[in-house]
Protein backbone atom coordinates (compact mmCIF):
# COMPACT_ATOMS: atom_id res chain seq x y z
CA UNK A 1 0.00 0.00 0.00
CA UNK A 2 2.83 2.33 0.42
CA UNK A 3 5.63 2.23 -1.86
CA UNK A 4 9.46 2.18 -0.69
CA UNK A 5 10.91 5.65 -0.53
CA UNK A 6 12.89 6.78 -3.33
CA UNK A 7 14.27 9.72 -2.21
CA UNK A 8 17.89 10.73 -0.73
CA UNK A 9 16.06 13.02 1.89
CA UNK A 10 15.92 12.87 5.39
CA UNK A 11 13.41 11.32 6.58
CA UNK A 12 12.65 10.56 10.20
CA UNK A 13 9.88 10.06 13.03
CA UNK A 14 10.12 9.82 16.74
CA UNK A 15 7.56 9.56 19.41
CA UNK A 16 7.32 10.00 23.38
CA UNK A 17 6.48 11.56 25.89
CA UNK A 18 9.02 14.60 26.43
CA UNK A 19 8.50 18.00 25.23
CA UNK A 20 10.11 19.12 21.75
CA UNK A 21 11.63 22.24 20.59
CA UNK A 22 10.00 23.22 16.71
CA UNK A 23 13.07 25.53 16.54
CA UNK A 24 15.44 22.64 17.22
CA UNK A 25 13.39 20.51 14.69
CA UNK A 26 13.64 23.08 11.84
CA UNK A 27 17.26 23.61 12.66
CA UNK A 28 17.71 20.21 12.15
CA UNK A 29 16.19 19.77 9.41
CA UNK A 30 17.68 23.05 7.75
CA UNK A 31 20.82 21.41 8.04
CA UNK A 32 20.16 18.57 6.31
CA UNK A 33 18.26 19.77 2.94
CA UNK A 34 20.55 21.91 0.95
CA UNK A 35 18.87 22.33 -2.53
CA UNK A 36 15.67 22.80 -0.84
CA UNK A 37 14.01 26.47 -0.98
CA UNK A 38 10.58 25.83 0.58
CA UNK A 39 10.35 24.48 4.36
CA UNK A 40 6.52 23.92 5.90
CA UNK A 41 5.73 23.04 9.41
CA UNK A 42 2.44 22.42 11.40
CA UNK A 43 2.55 21.62 14.81
CA UNK A 44 -0.66 20.68 17.03
CA UNK A 45 -1.17 22.46 20.32
CA UNK A 46 -3.82 21.24 23.16
CA UNK A 47 -6.55 24.25 22.33
CA UNK A 48 -6.79 26.01 25.45
CA UNK A 49 -10.36 25.62 27.25
CA UNK A 50 -11.26 26.68 30.17
CA UNK A 51 -12.76 22.93 31.12
CA UNK A 52 -10.50 20.73 29.72
CA UNK A 53 -7.53 20.03 32.58
CA UNK A 54 -5.52 17.51 30.26
CA UNK A 55 -5.65 15.85 26.93
CA UNK A 56 -4.22 11.80 27.32
CA UNK A 57 -2.62 10.74 23.90
CA UNK A 58 -2.52 6.71 23.93
CA UNK A 59 -0.81 5.18 21.04
CA UNK A 60 -0.01 1.69 19.90
CA UNK A 61 3.85 1.06 20.56
CA UNK A 62 4.62 -2.11 18.93
CA UNK A 63 2.75 0.30 16.17
CA UNK A 64 3.30 3.86 15.68
CA UNK A 65 6.48 4.29 14.65
CA UNK A 66 5.99 1.80 11.68
CA UNK A 67 2.80 3.40 10.47
CA UNK A 68 4.46 7.00 10.87
CA UNK A 69 7.34 5.66 8.71
CA UNK A 70 5.28 4.83 6.28
CA UNK A 71 3.26 7.18 6.02
CA UNK A 72 6.19 9.66 5.71
CA UNK A 73 7.68 7.31 2.92
CA UNK A 74 4.07 7.74 1.30
CA UNK A 75 4.96 11.41 0.88
CA UNK A 76 8.40 10.97 -0.56
CA UNK A 77 7.13 9.23 -3.11
CA UNK A 78 4.06 11.16 -3.97
CA UNK A 79 6.38 14.66 -4.33
CA UNK A 80 10.02 15.10 -4.24
CA UNK A 81 10.85 15.76 -1.07
CA UNK A 82 14.37 16.49 0.35
CA UNK A 83 13.06 16.04 3.97
CA UNK A 84 10.32 14.76 6.35
CA UNK A 85 10.00 15.00 9.95
CA UNK A 86 7.46 13.40 12.23
CA UNK A 87 7.35 14.22 15.82
CA UNK A 88 4.34 13.32 17.80
CA UNK A 89 3.88 13.16 21.97
CA UNK A 90 1.77 10.72 24.23
CA UNK A 91 0.80 10.80 27.79
CA UNK A 92 -0.89 13.21 29.74
CA UNK A 93 -0.30 17.30 28.34
CA UNK A 94 -1.83 20.36 29.19
CA UNK A 95 -3.79 23.18 27.70
CA UNK A 96 -1.36 25.02 25.65
CA UNK A 97 0.96 21.99 24.98
CA UNK A 98 2.50 21.01 21.88
CA UNK A 99 0.77 17.83 21.12
CA UNK A 100 3.03 17.00 17.71
CA UNK A 101 4.95 18.30 14.42
CA UNK A 102 5.39 17.69 11.15
CA UNK A 103 7.88 19.44 8.85
CA UNK A 104 8.46 19.08 5.01
CA UNK A 105 10.87 20.42 2.62
CA UNK A 106 11.02 20.51 -0.90
CA UNK A 107 11.89 22.63 -3.77
CA UNK A 108 8.91 24.58 -4.70
CA UNK A 109 6.53 25.87 -1.70
CA UNK A 110 3.35 23.97 -3.75
CA UNK A 111 5.07 20.38 -2.82
CA UNK A 112 6.10 21.09 0.77
CA UNK A 113 2.73 22.64 1.66
CA UNK A 114 0.68 19.43 -0.18
CA UNK A 115 3.35 16.83 1.48
CA UNK A 116 2.75 18.37 5.27
CA UNK A 117 -1.68 18.76 5.00
CA UNK A 118 -1.42 14.76 3.37
CA UNK A 119 0.77 13.85 6.55
CA UNK A 120 -1.57 15.18 8.60
CA UNK A 121 -4.64 13.86 7.26
CA UNK A 122 -3.23 10.51 6.95
CA UNK A 123 -1.32 10.60 10.74
CA UNK A 124 -5.26 12.01 12.30
CA UNK A 125 -6.86 8.95 10.63
CA UNK A 126 -3.98 6.02 9.81
CA UNK A 127 -1.85 6.30 13.01
CA UNK A 128 -2.55 4.90 16.30
CA UNK A 129 -3.32 7.32 18.88
CA UNK A 130 -6.36 7.76 20.72
CA UNK A 131 -6.94 11.33 22.53
CA UNK A 132 -8.82 11.75 25.92
CA UNK A 133 -10.25 14.57 27.18
CA UNK A 134 -10.43 15.12 31.29
CA UNK A 135 -12.47 18.02 32.64
CA UNK A 136 -12.63 20.19 35.52
CA UNK A 137 -15.63 18.25 36.97
CA UNK A 138 -13.69 14.93 36.96
CA UNK A 139 -15.27 13.27 33.57
CA UNK A 140 -13.19 12.34 30.78
CA UNK A 141 -14.37 11.72 26.93
CA UNK A 142 -12.63 10.07 24.46
CA UNK A 143 -12.19 12.17 21.50
CA UNK A 144 -13.94 11.03 18.22
CA UNK A 145 -12.83 11.00 14.67
CA UNK A 146 -14.63 13.43 12.79
CA UNK A 147 -16.03 12.50 9.61
CA UNK A 148 -14.40 15.44 7.99
CA UNK A 149 -11.14 13.81 8.61
CA UNK A 150 -11.83 10.59 7.09
CA UNK A 151 -13.22 12.77 4.17
CA UNK A 152 -9.65 14.31 3.93
CA UNK A 153 -8.17 11.25 2.89
CA UNK A 154 -10.38 11.49 0.08
CA UNK A 155 -8.78 14.21 -1.92
CA UNK A 156 -5.07 12.71 -2.00
CA UNK A 157 -7.28 9.95 -4.23
CA UNK A 158 -5.62 6.45 -2.68
CA UNK A 159 -7.09 4.07 -0.41
CA UNK A 160 -4.72 3.62 1.95
CA UNK B 1 -4.01 -21.59 17.02
CA UNK B 2 -2.93 -18.91 20.28
CA UNK B 3 -2.62 -15.32 19.23
CA UNK B 4 -2.06 -12.26 21.41
CA UNK B 5 -5.02 -9.55 21.23
CA UNK B 6 -4.63 -6.16 22.66
CA UNK B 7 -7.19 -3.27 23.16
CA UNK B 8 -6.97 0.33 22.64
CA UNK B 9 -8.83 3.49 24.34
CA UNK B 10 -12.21 2.81 24.87
CA UNK B 11 -12.34 -0.31 23.71
CA UNK B 12 -9.86 -1.24 25.88
CA UNK B 13 -11.76 0.22 28.57
CA UNK B 14 -14.73 -1.26 28.10
CA UNK B 15 -12.67 -4.96 28.18
CA UNK B 16 -11.04 -4.22 31.20
CA UNK B 17 -7.32 -5.11 30.20
CA UNK B 18 -4.76 -3.74 28.04
CA UNK B 19 -4.63 -7.81 25.76
CA UNK B 20 -4.55 -10.63 26.79
CA UNK B 21 -3.47 -14.35 24.56
CA UNK B 22 -6.20 -15.96 22.99
CA UNK B 23 -6.57 -19.81 21.70
CA UNK B 24 -8.61 -19.81 18.65
CA UNK B 25 -9.80 -21.43 15.96
CA UNK B 26 -11.35 -18.76 14.04
CA UNK B 27 -10.30 -18.51 10.74
CA UNK B 28 -10.82 -14.72 10.41
CA UNK B 29 -10.34 -11.47 12.54
CA UNK B 30 -14.62 -11.82 12.09
CA UNK B 31 -14.53 -14.99 13.58
CA UNK B 32 -12.65 -14.07 16.24
CA UNK B 33 -14.33 -11.44 17.25
CA UNK B 34 -17.73 -13.08 17.27
CA UNK B 35 -15.68 -15.54 20.02
CA UNK B 36 -14.62 -12.83 21.89
CA UNK B 37 -18.17 -11.46 21.59
CA UNK B 38 -19.21 -14.53 23.26
CA UNK B 39 -17.43 -14.68 26.46
CA UNK B 40 -18.98 -12.06 28.61
CA UNK B 41 -21.08 -9.06 28.15
CA UNK B 42 -17.82 -6.73 28.38
CA UNK B 43 -16.67 -7.86 25.00
CA UNK B 44 -20.11 -8.12 23.95
CA UNK B 45 -20.11 -4.23 24.90
CA UNK B 46 -17.35 -3.46 23.08
CA UNK B 47 -17.73 -5.27 20.00
CA UNK B 48 -21.53 -4.52 19.56
CA UNK B 49 -21.06 -1.68 16.92
CA UNK B 50 -18.27 -3.10 15.32
CA UNK B 51 -18.27 -0.35 12.55
CA UNK B 52 -16.74 2.09 15.20
CA UNK B 53 -13.92 -0.54 16.13
CA UNK B 54 -10.93 -0.98 13.71
CA UNK B 55 -8.44 -3.59 13.11
CA UNK B 56 -5.32 -4.50 12.77
CA UNK B 57 -3.56 -7.46 12.11
CA UNK B 58 0.80 -8.18 13.20
CA UNK B 59 0.26 -3.85 13.30
CA UNK B 60 -0.87 -3.12 10.20
CA UNK B 61 -4.31 -1.27 9.47
CA UNK B 62 -6.83 -4.10 7.95
CA UNK B 63 -10.58 -5.15 7.62
CA UNK B 64 -12.58 -7.57 9.53
CA UNK B 65 -12.67 -10.65 6.93
CA UNK B 66 -8.51 -10.58 7.31
CA UNK B 67 -7.33 -13.92 7.59
CA UNK B 68 -5.73 -15.01 10.66
CA UNK B 69 -3.20 -17.95 9.79
CA UNK B 70 0.42 -17.29 10.45
CA UNK B 71 -1.05 -13.94 12.46
CA UNK B 72 0.84 -13.46 15.69
CA UNK B 73 -0.93 -10.74 17.19
CA UNK B 74 -4.10 -8.52 16.49
CA UNK B 75 -5.42 -5.54 17.58
CA UNK B 76 -8.27 -3.38 18.03
CA UNK B 77 -9.07 -0.03 18.62
CA UNK B 78 -11.66 2.86 17.43
CA UNK B 79 -10.97 5.08 14.93
CA UNK B 80 -7.58 6.81 15.27
CA UNK B 81 -7.84 10.59 16.88
CA UNK B 82 -3.95 11.64 16.24
CA UNK B 83 -2.47 14.56 15.15
CA UNK C 1 -9.15 45.69 -1.81
CA UNK C 2 -8.44 44.21 1.52
CA UNK C 3 -11.25 44.25 4.41
CA UNK C 4 -10.22 45.30 7.60
CA UNK C 5 -8.89 42.25 9.81
CA UNK C 6 -11.66 41.76 11.78
CA UNK C 7 -9.61 39.50 14.47
CA UNK C 8 -8.38 39.86 17.91
CA UNK C 9 -5.63 37.88 17.16
CA UNK C 10 -1.99 38.87 16.98
CA UNK C 11 -0.84 40.09 13.58
CA UNK C 12 2.72 41.31 12.97
CA UNK C 13 4.93 41.80 10.14
CA UNK C 14 8.57 42.72 10.19
CA UNK C 15 11.07 43.58 6.72
CA UNK C 16 14.68 44.13 7.46
CA UNK C 17 18.28 42.63 6.38
CA UNK C 18 18.53 40.81 9.43
CA UNK C 19 18.37 37.12 10.20
CA UNK C 20 15.75 35.49 12.07
CA UNK C 21 15.14 32.72 14.18
CA UNK C 22 12.23 30.61 13.11
CA UNK C 23 12.02 29.17 16.42
CA UNK C 24 12.18 32.21 18.12
CA UNK C 25 9.47 33.12 16.07
CA UNK C 26 7.13 30.38 16.31
CA UNK C 27 7.40 30.79 20.23
CA UNK C 28 6.74 34.18 20.26
CA UNK C 29 3.73 33.22 17.82
CA UNK C 30 2.80 30.62 20.42
CA UNK C 31 2.48 32.60 23.32
CA UNK C 32 -0.37 34.64 22.33
CA UNK C 33 -2.75 32.10 20.79
CA UNK C 34 -4.43 30.45 23.44
CA UNK C 35 -7.24 28.61 21.91
CA UNK C 36 -5.43 27.81 18.99
CA UNK C 37 -4.78 24.22 17.68
CA UNK C 38 -2.96 24.75 15.35
CA UNK C 39 0.37 26.50 13.55
CA UNK C 40 1.56 26.38 10.23
CA UNK C 41 4.95 27.87 9.00
CA UNK C 42 6.37 28.54 5.38
CA UNK C 43 10.20 29.32 5.38
CA UNK C 44 12.04 30.37 2.26
CA UNK C 45 15.63 29.02 1.88
CA UNK C 46 18.02 30.12 -1.06
CA UNK C 47 18.23 27.38 -2.84
CA UNK C 48 21.82 25.83 -2.71
CA UNK C 49 23.47 25.80 -6.37
CA UNK C 50 26.87 25.52 -7.54
CA UNK C 51 26.58 28.32 -9.54
CA UNK C 52 25.03 31.02 -7.50
CA UNK C 53 26.99 33.25 -5.42
CA UNK C 54 24.25 35.34 -3.93
CA UNK C 55 20.63 36.69 -3.96
CA UNK C 56 20.02 40.12 -4.03
CA UNK C 57 16.73 41.28 -2.40
CA UNK C 58 15.11 44.94 -3.20
CA UNK C 59 12.60 46.16 -1.49
CA UNK C 60 10.69 49.43 -2.37
CA UNK C 61 10.43 50.60 1.45
CA UNK C 62 7.96 52.65 1.53
CA UNK C 63 5.38 50.06 0.47
CA UNK C 64 6.95 47.03 1.76
CA UNK C 65 5.20 46.81 5.18
CA UNK C 66 1.39 48.08 4.09
CA UNK C 67 1.46 46.01 1.56
CA UNK C 68 2.06 42.63 3.87
CA UNK C 69 0.06 43.93 6.37
CA UNK C 70 -2.94 44.20 4.01
CA UNK C 71 -1.94 40.83 2.54
CA UNK C 72 -2.37 39.59 6.38
CA UNK C 73 -5.27 41.84 7.11
CA UNK C 74 -7.37 39.80 4.22
CA UNK C 75 -6.23 36.53 5.53
CA UNK C 76 -7.58 37.48 8.54
CA UNK C 77 -10.97 38.49 7.31
CA UNK C 78 -11.09 35.56 5.38
CA UNK C 79 -10.09 32.46 7.81
CA UNK C 80 -10.95 32.72 11.86
CA UNK C 81 -6.81 33.19 12.75
CA UNK C 82 -5.45 33.53 16.00
CA UNK C 83 -2.16 35.04 14.64
CA UNK C 84 -0.27 36.18 11.74
CA UNK C 85 3.49 36.30 11.06
CA UNK C 86 5.34 37.78 8.04
CA UNK C 87 9.25 38.16 7.97
CA UNK C 88 11.22 39.03 5.30
CA UNK C 89 14.84 39.60 4.77
CA UNK C 90 16.06 42.10 2.34
CA UNK C 91 19.69 42.69 0.79
CA UNK C 92 22.66 40.09 0.08
CA UNK C 93 21.60 36.72 0.86
CA UNK C 94 23.72 33.51 0.12
CA UNK C 95 22.81 29.82 -0.72
CA UNK C 96 21.26 28.17 2.68
CA UNK C 97 19.97 31.33 3.84
CA UNK C 98 16.68 32.00 5.24
CA UNK C 99 14.68 34.48 3.12
CA UNK C 100 11.62 34.94 4.53
CA UNK C 101 8.83 33.16 6.36
CA UNK C 102 5.34 33.26 7.15
CA UNK C 103 3.55 31.45 10.26
CA UNK C 104 -0.40 31.04 10.57
CA UNK C 105 -2.14 30.16 14.04
CA UNK C 106 -5.97 28.89 14.01
CA UNK C 107 -8.61 26.59 15.32
CA UNK C 108 -8.61 23.72 12.35
CA UNK C 109 -5.63 22.66 10.50
CA UNK C 110 -6.98 23.31 7.34
CA UNK C 111 -7.47 27.24 7.98
CA UNK C 112 -3.84 27.25 9.30
CA UNK C 113 -3.00 25.94 5.96
CA UNK C 114 -4.89 27.64 3.53
CA UNK C 115 -4.12 31.38 5.10
CA UNK C 116 -0.39 30.26 4.85
CA UNK C 117 -0.74 29.53 1.35
CA UNK C 118 -2.72 32.48 0.54
CA UNK C 119 -0.45 34.59 2.19
CA UNK C 120 2.34 32.91 0.09
CA UNK C 121 0.97 33.07 -3.30
CA UNK C 122 0.14 37.23 -2.74
CA UNK C 123 3.17 37.68 -0.88
CA UNK C 124 5.21 36.18 -3.77
CA UNK C 125 3.31 38.31 -6.22
CA UNK C 126 1.86 41.27 -4.86
CA UNK C 127 4.01 42.80 -2.17
CA UNK C 128 7.04 44.94 -3.52
CA UNK C 129 10.27 42.34 -3.53
CA UNK C 130 12.14 41.85 -6.35
CA UNK C 131 15.14 38.81 -6.13
CA UNK C 132 18.36 39.52 -8.10
CA UNK C 133 20.94 36.65 -8.90
CA UNK C 134 24.35 36.41 -8.85
CA UNK C 135 26.43 34.18 -10.70
CA UNK C 136 30.15 32.67 -9.90
CA UNK C 137 31.16 33.91 -13.61
CA UNK C 138 30.01 37.42 -12.49
CA UNK C 139 26.81 37.93 -14.25
CA UNK C 140 23.54 39.08 -12.82
CA UNK C 141 20.11 38.11 -13.43
CA UNK C 142 16.47 40.00 -12.43
CA UNK C 143 14.39 36.64 -11.26
CA UNK C 144 11.46 36.55 -13.84
CA UNK C 145 7.99 36.45 -12.16
CA UNK C 146 6.84 32.67 -13.12
CA UNK C 147 3.52 32.60 -14.72
CA UNK C 148 2.14 29.52 -11.97
CA UNK C 149 3.24 32.05 -9.65
CA UNK C 150 0.40 34.69 -11.31
CA UNK C 151 -1.65 31.58 -11.49
CA UNK C 152 -1.21 30.78 -8.22
CA UNK C 153 -4.01 33.60 -7.07
CA UNK C 154 -6.56 32.48 -9.19
CA UNK C 155 -7.68 29.31 -7.13
CA UNK C 156 -8.53 32.42 -4.36
CA UNK C 157 -10.68 33.91 -6.10
CA UNK C 158 -10.62 37.09 -5.83
CA UNK C 159 -9.02 40.08 -8.05
CA UNK C 160 -6.51 42.27 -6.27
CA UNK D 1 2.36 69.25 -10.86
CA UNK D 2 5.20 67.44 -8.99
CA UNK D 3 5.20 64.33 -8.60
CA UNK D 4 8.40 62.16 -6.88
CA UNK D 5 8.51 59.04 -9.28
CA UNK D 6 10.39 56.18 -8.67
CA UNK D 7 12.21 52.87 -9.92
CA UNK D 8 12.62 49.58 -8.87
CA UNK D 9 14.63 46.19 -10.36
CA UNK D 10 15.20 46.22 -13.74
CA UNK D 11 13.16 49.23 -14.18
CA UNK D 12 15.74 51.42 -12.22
CA UNK D 13 18.60 49.66 -13.62
CA UNK D 14 17.59 50.96 -17.39
CA UNK D 15 17.15 54.48 -16.70
CA UNK D 16 20.21 54.49 -14.06
CA UNK D 17 18.48 56.19 -11.34
CA UNK D 18 16.06 54.93 -7.95
CA UNK D 19 13.95 58.16 -8.17
CA UNK D 20 13.60 61.70 -9.24
CA UNK D 21 10.84 64.69 -9.08
CA UNK D 22 9.08 65.47 -12.43
CA UNK D 23 6.71 67.89 -13.69
CA UNK D 24 4.11 67.14 -15.38
CA UNK D 25 0.31 67.43 -16.48
CA UNK D 26 -0.76 63.94 -17.33
CA UNK D 27 -3.73 63.05 -16.63
CA UNK D 28 -3.01 59.50 -15.72
CA UNK D 29 0.14 57.00 -15.33
CA UNK D 30 -0.54 56.15 -19.10
CA UNK D 31 0.31 59.97 -19.61
CA UNK D 32 3.40 60.05 -17.62
CA UNK D 33 4.86 57.28 -19.04
CA UNK D 34 4.53 58.63 -22.52
CA UNK D 35 6.28 61.54 -21.19
CA UNK D 36 9.09 59.83 -19.59
CA UNK D 37 9.76 57.55 -22.71
CA UNK D 38 9.85 60.18 -25.07
CA UNK D 39 13.16 62.01 -23.10
CA UNK D 40 15.56 59.86 -23.56
CA UNK D 41 16.64 56.00 -25.05
CA UNK D 42 16.61 54.89 -21.35
CA UNK D 43 13.55 55.50 -20.82
CA UNK D 44 12.21 53.97 -24.19
CA UNK D 45 14.11 51.07 -23.49
CA UNK D 46 12.31 50.78 -19.50
CA UNK D 47 9.28 51.92 -20.93
CA UNK D 48 9.22 49.49 -24.15
CA UNK D 49 7.30 46.64 -23.24
CA UNK D 50 4.55 47.99 -20.41
CA UNK D 51 2.96 44.50 -19.83
CA UNK D 52 6.32 43.70 -18.01
CA UNK D 53 6.19 46.97 -15.92
CA UNK D 54 4.03 47.28 -13.12
CA UNK D 55 2.67 50.61 -11.55
CA UNK D 56 1.75 51.73 -7.64
CA UNK D 57 0.88 55.02 -7.02
CA UNK D 58 0.79 56.08 -3.28
CA UNK D 59 2.01 52.88 -2.80
CA UNK D 60 -0.66 50.99 -3.64
CA UNK D 61 -0.94 48.54 -6.84
CA UNK D 62 -2.70 50.09 -9.37
CA UNK D 63 -3.32 49.83 -13.02
CA UNK D 64 -1.85 52.69 -16.22
CA UNK D 65 -4.98 54.15 -16.52
CA UNK D 66 -5.10 55.64 -13.12
CA UNK D 67 -5.59 59.46 -12.52
CA UNK D 68 -2.88 61.38 -11.37
CA UNK D 69 -4.62 64.18 -9.52
CA UNK D 70 -3.73 64.41 -6.06
CA UNK D 71 -1.17 62.20 -6.36
CA UNK D 72 2.62 62.39 -4.61
CA UNK D 73 4.48 59.00 -5.39
CA UNK D 74 4.32 57.05 -8.56
CA UNK D 75 6.36 53.85 -8.40
CA UNK D 76 7.47 52.01 -11.97
CA UNK D 77 8.90 48.04 -11.26
CA UNK D 78 9.09 45.00 -13.25
CA UNK D 79 6.39 42.19 -11.51
CA UNK D 80 7.53 41.34 -7.86
CA UNK D 81 9.27 38.10 -7.20
CA UNK D 82 9.10 37.99 -3.39
CA UNK D 83 8.77 35.03 -1.04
Amino acid sequence: MFGDNPQAGTFSVRVGPADFDPGREVASLEAKIAGAGALVTFQGIVRGDATLVALEIEHYPAMTDAALSEIAAHAGARWPLAGVRIVHRVGRLGAGDRIMMVATASRHRREAFEAAEFLMDYLKSRAPFWKKEHFADGTARWVEARDEDEAALGRWGADI
Amino acid sequence: MKLRVVYFAWVRERIGLPGEDVETQAPTVAGLVDELAAREPRYAAAFQDMTAVRVAVDQRLTVLDAPLAGVREVAFFPPMTGG
